[in-house]
């Protein structure tokens, strides 16, 4: 990380009513099948699964391609519809048709492998742009708040490029600010990584790093491994839409149960 | 119940009237002929005549690009029915010799002037929306120009552009109905021919709309059938 | 109700009309529209003291049009064939106009009879009763039929078609405009002209085969007809 | 043709003055009429177009298949056989807010016709926007309006405008069809005079062509510009 | 790899007259300036490069993004214009103007991070075609050799399949097979599995590391130091267009001589 790294999060982070240890986000018994199409079968991509988040931990998902990380964290911000099961956060029933997705959406950060970022506004405007349209700020706080997060993630700078006029990782790193200044409660971090060169993941590892650090709850799926042994508070893998392994890092890489997970760590470790 | 059935064909009959049409079957049968004959004419040789304009267009070079440019231009901005005119009673005073050619034969080159200019400018997005790594992935394993454009870049920028082109000869073959300025006897010619003689609009209106349509569903059928052949089953997959 | 109560009633008698000429009806000079068919209807809606509305059709539409009550009469130069008699009510006839042919000067070609050869081309109007004139009359020569009077007079003119014809009207004013033009000798046909209404306003056909009488008998139909027709007296006040 | 050129260029160009300025004045007429034609078949096909190509651009089950149905309806038919059903077979079926007279359902059938093109273009361009950007509004809190709003619509604009300029020259023929109905516009204006001048058939149409190229010129040279900003400025994509 | 490996490459290898340990590749001074455009400065993109490589070495170019590897690999088969500076491949000139490109580019075989496979193909096709278009085989021989190569990635089973039907990593093994069905005297790669998923990158590198086995000549663009130190014969580091660091991959791995280089390796390695 190139930027200035100086800007405390806390603000952003303390959910009202959310001491740290409380569960955040409650995943029961998770049943999602993607139907068969012309050209596919049907696929199971969760079979039920159930995972518990608390407040301020930090959880990381690996597992093989396929094996239905992407989809996991994509129901808990009801990216994605789940065929049974319960999923709650913070509150608010995500699995509850009467629910307001959009609004339970904005308590809720998340970062995409390919980032996003509305590509014909400037890094600036894609901040501010959520804050204004969904949480109805008003412009002057947006821009103040849009101009805090941006300097947090050391992209101020090059706050008036467009996407296609920043890198990979300068726009990964774009894309956490504007989910950090809708202030979320919880933050999903899909593969943040993996569309970077290595030179530039060092730096959005970083912020993710110290986003930990001062006390986010996260959900991550990544193939770093590095990254999972020294950040999580608890590994989390998946195979064929299933947990199969669950633990704090020493017992997930030390210590595998299922020789499944011991095949996967040897290839990609 | 005989009495219910009958009243109801007679009050069609009196709509629409059967009898009538069928009398005419010989001048739609003209008419969808020479329409036909146009539009199917006129479509290939402005897909081949279109494509060439596209390829001035992008090549970068401007003694091609605006030449092809200005054409497309200023056909796009003039009603064909003057550039009808004009190649019918203008080309045979250049070329004297195409004096005595059958009207449609004209016709068609007429339409084909105007509508290559609109193709080209639907092939053109079609060739730019192929993504560059196809072209790159061409050139590497050796491929001349001309080889990229026949078995790479042609066959997926087409599959892009389908539903424009299916829009353009949908217009195509209605245009063709400004043939009969020039006295080729098409199918709105034979609907006409039916008004004037027999007062009978609905027959003629209607009938030439239902002719149109099966016509539009064949091309919209085959359209279909070109795109899953270039498409094969399904290697689009959107990403 | 009887249609004669409706134009009282609205006091408008509503003529469709089209623009196919001099004299019979055309824009003038003034662009106003003026000419034999629409004198005629002027006199008509004065006698009735109603007021007369003008709507002027392309020829496509001037049939649908009445069809669809969106006037009362046509004053157009619509021929009552057998045919369209059977669908629609015609007034006796006013006027009849002869049918003759045109040539280019430097055609071989004296009377019309001299056009019914293989390998001639004569040219004619869409829907129109010329087309029928030169089917019936030179059966060897190939109809072709144009989307106007002056487009098959241009044709003529510059030598895609062999011949026109036309009415006496009409071909005297291409001759005017096209110096290299003459006139064929003889009449092939006379064609009556008549006003037409729909089938079910019987009243009105028979008001108007008797104003038709009321004029013919108080000359003033012979003063307008000479007027328009027998002299040029209308040219320097329209012209 | 050429020689009427020739003599254009020779000796007679007293005789074209002559005829432009016995006939501009009712061309220049028409050329208004189809110009508040074509502007209303803008206007009506644009709006209309554009509503039912969003929401066939977002797959709802129902809505898909009855636009497209419509939208082949529309392409398969001649503009003036839906003219002929607008304007007179329409009154026939007894509802009395159906009868339009000729410049109503003049509007009315050309802003249909012209939706058929739109519709097919705003659905392509909203399609061809990943869907990526959907999901990031998504996860933003953003619903499907403002989605659609604030971030998929000003992004398929780009593709969305030359397309739009194409049909709004092809919308220029229809207009000219109008005078079935007894709507007298720019083509008819011409071959009105043409039947005061009969020896000047080409040149006539060739002024009328004139007028017509001042309208179609612009709109392509201002959706030209609008697509080249659209390519060079900030869309350029990975 | 999960295919069987047992075909013999040395068919597809054995350049005539290229005996191994001749000169293969020899660039001289080649110069590249991207020019300047609406939207960014002109950029020198190779700034006076020479490299020679010879019949049968595996040479691995590392470096920062944007440093100019990508850019080299392709002025090797002509991709690239250059602005001065000469290249010549097993004899032919490609900086000549009288060169056959097509011809050329036809006996070097490329691999790009994004397959580049024809979409509109299937695996099968994609590598018959440019055997039947470019090297006018008879449809049969080229598909005897199609199999015989999608054998040798283990991708006969999937044929059939189009490229969207397949994951990156066996597109990758197909986009292999495409370029070695040509009988290519050099193998040109370009970050071949930055794309890929963790757990298939393996599988593409044991691909290449048994051609490398097999005396192919190959220029290798890569972020895999761990292949880099294994398989290369030579590593050269670029930093801003120009070649920084050259030599065995122990010389540059373990006792790199410019600060640039030592800095980069830590951040990657
Ligand atoms: N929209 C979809 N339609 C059908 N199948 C899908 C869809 N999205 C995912 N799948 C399938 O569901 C399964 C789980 O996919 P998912 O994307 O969750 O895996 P993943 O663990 O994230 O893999 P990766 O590491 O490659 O991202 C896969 O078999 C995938 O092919
Ligand atoms: N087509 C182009 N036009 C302008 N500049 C370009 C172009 N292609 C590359 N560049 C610039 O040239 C320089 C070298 O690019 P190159 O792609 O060779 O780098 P690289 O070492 O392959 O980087 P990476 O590891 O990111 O692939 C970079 O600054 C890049 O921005
Ligand atoms: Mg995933
Ligand atoms: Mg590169």
């Amino acid at each position: 990380m190139d930027g200035p790294g100086g800007i405390d999060l806390s603000a952003a982070i303390a959910a009202p009513g959310q001491s740290p240890g409380a569960i955040s986000i409650d995943i029961k018994s998770v049943k999602k099948r993607y139907p068969a199409t012309a050209n596919s079968a049907g696929i199971v991509a969760l079979d039920d699964v159930s995972l518990t988040v608390k407040s301020g931990e930090v959880v990381v998902i690996i597992g093989p391609s396929g094996s239905g990380k992407s989809t996991l964290l994509r129901t808990i911000n009801a990216l994605e519809k789940i065929d049974s099961g319960t999923i709650v956060v913070n509150g608010d029933v995500v699995t509850n048709k009467a629910t307001d997705l959009p609004a339970f959406r904005s308590k809720v950060g998340m970062v995409f492998q390919h980032f996003n970022l509305f590509l014909h506004k400037t890094a600036m405007e894609n901040v501010i742009l959520p804050q204004v349209a969904v949480k109805r700020r008003s412009r002057a706080e947006a821009e103040a708040n849009a101009g805090k997060f941006l300097a947090k993630v050391g992209m101020l700078e090059r706050a008036n490029n467009y996407p296609s006029q920043l890198s990979g990782g300068q726009q990964q790193r774009v894309a956490i600010a504007r989910a950090l200044a809708m202030n979320p409660q919880v933050m999903l971090f899909d593969e943040a990584t993996s569309a970077l060169d290595p030179e530039t993941v060092g730096g959005v590892l970083d912020l993710m790093r110290e986003l930990a650090g001062e006390g986010m709850t996260m959900v991550v799926v990544t193939h770093e491994m590095h990254f999972a042994r020294e950040v999580a508070d608890r590994v989390v893998f998946m195979d064929a839409g299933a947990i199969v392994e669950m633990g704090t890092p020493e017992q997930v890489f030390r210590n595998a149960q299922s020789e499944r997970t011991r095949k996967f760590l040897s290839l990609v470790g | 119940m005989g009495g219910v059935v009958e009243d109801f064909v007679s009050a069609i009959q009196s709509a629409y009237n059967f009898r009538i049409v069928g009398q005419y079957v010989d001048e739609f049968a003209r008419g969808i002929g020479h329409t036909v004959t146009a539009a199917a004419s006129a479509l290939v040789l402005s897909l081949v005549f279109g494509l060439a304009l596209a390829l001035m267009r992008i090549s970068g070079r401007r003694f091609l690009s605006h030449p092809a440019a200005a054409y497309i231009q200023i056909i796009r901005s003039t009603p064909l029915l003057l550039q009808i005119y004009i190649v019918y009673f203008g080309l045979p005073a250049v070329f004297p010799s195409m004096g005595r050619l059958p009207e449609i034969f004209l016709g068609i080159i007429a339409l084909t002037m105007h509508t290559g200019a609109y193709m080209a400018e639907i092939i053109r997005s079609g060739l730019l929306s192929v993504p560059s790594g196809q072209r790159e992935g061409a050139i590497a394993v050796g491929m001349t120009t001309f080889q990229q454009y026949r078995y790479v870049i042609l066959p997926q920028g087409i599959v892009n552009i389908i539903p424009a082109l299916l829009g353009q000869t949908a217009i195509l073959i209605k245009d063709t109905s400004l043939l009969s300025l020039i006295t080729v006897f098409d199918l709105v010619s034979a609907g006409m021919l039916l008004n004037s003689d027999r007062v009978r609009p609905n027959e003629a209106f209607l009938t030439i709309a239902a002719i149109y349509f099966v016509i539009y569903l064949l091309v919209l059928f085959l359209s279909r059938l070109v795109e899953d052949r270039l498409a094969g089953r399904g290697w689009r997959v959107p990403a | 109700e009887d249609i004669m109560d409706r134009i009282l009633q609205r006091g408008e008698l509503r003529v469709g009309v089209q623009t196919q000429g001099e004299p019979v009806s055309f824009i003038d000079k003034n662009g106003d529209r003026t000419g034999l068919a629409i004198d005629l209807v002027t006199m008509m809606a004065k006698d009735l003291n109603v007021k007369l509305v003008i709507q002027d059709y392309d020829w496509k539409g001037l049939i649908p049009a009445l069809l669809a009550d969106k006037f009362d009469i046509i004053a157009a130069d619509m021929t009552p064939t057998p045919e369209r008699t059977a669908a629609l009510l015609f007034s006796k006839p006013f006027f009849y106009q002869d049918t003759i042919a045109f040539t280019a000067k430097d055609k071989p070609f004296t009377k019309w009879e001299d056009l019914n050869t293989a390998g001639v081309s004569v040219g004619g109007t869409q829907g129109g009763t010329y087309i029928v004139a030169i089917k019936e009359f030179m059966p060897n020569a190939t109809a072709k039929e144009f989307a106007s009077g002056p487009a098959s007079a241009q044709a003529v003119a510059s030598g895609r078609v062999d011949a026109g014809v036309s009415s006496v009207s009409n071909v005297a004013a291409y001759s005017t405009s096209f110096d290299n033009l003459k006139v064929l000798d003889g009449v092939i046909t006379r064609e009556p002209l008549a006003f037409a209404t729909r089938k079910e306003n019987i009243q009105l056909k028979f008001w108007m085969d008797n104003y038709i009488d009321l004029i013919t008998a108080d000359r003033k139909l012979d003063r307008l007809l000479d007027y328009w027709w027998n002299t040029t007296a209308w040219e320097k006040d329209h012209k | 043709m050429i020689g009427q050129f020739l003599d254009f260029l020779g000796a007679d160009l007293a005789h074209y003055w002559k005829i432009a300025a016995a006939v501009m004045p009712a061309l220049l007429k028409g050329f208004v009429e189809t110009l508040k034609l074509a502007l209303v078949g803008i206007l009506w096909g644009s709006f209309l177009g554009g509503t039912l190509g969003i929401l066939r651009g977002q797959h709802i089950r129902v809505a898909t298949p009855l636009i497209g149905a419509y939208l082949h309806l529309l392409r398969g038919t001649p503009f003036l056989v839906q003219l002929y059903v607008i304007y007179f077979v329409l009154p026939n079926t007894g509802y009395s807010w159906l009868q339009w007279d000729s410049q109503t359902a003049a509007f009315v059938s050309l802003g249909i016709y012209t939706s058929s093109y739109v519709t097919e273009i705003v659905s392509g361009a909203i399609r061809a926007i990943p869907r990526g950007q959907w999901e990031g509004a998504f996860a933003l809190g953003f619903n499907r309006l403002k989605t659609l709003r604030l971030i998929i619509l000003p992004q398929s604009i780009g593709l969305i405008l030359p397309a739009l300029g194409g049909v709004y020259v092809t919308l220029i023929k229809a207009t000219s069809i109008v005078s079935v109905v007894g709507i007298v516009e720019l083509m008819r204006q011409a071959d009105i005079s043409i039947v005061r001048f009969p020896g000047d058939i080409l040149y006539i149409y060739f002024l009328a062509g004139a007028l017509y190229f001042a309208f179609c010129f612009p709109v392509l040279m201002i959706v030209g510009r609008l697509e080249e900003r659209s390519k060079n400025g900030r869309m350029v994509r990975a």
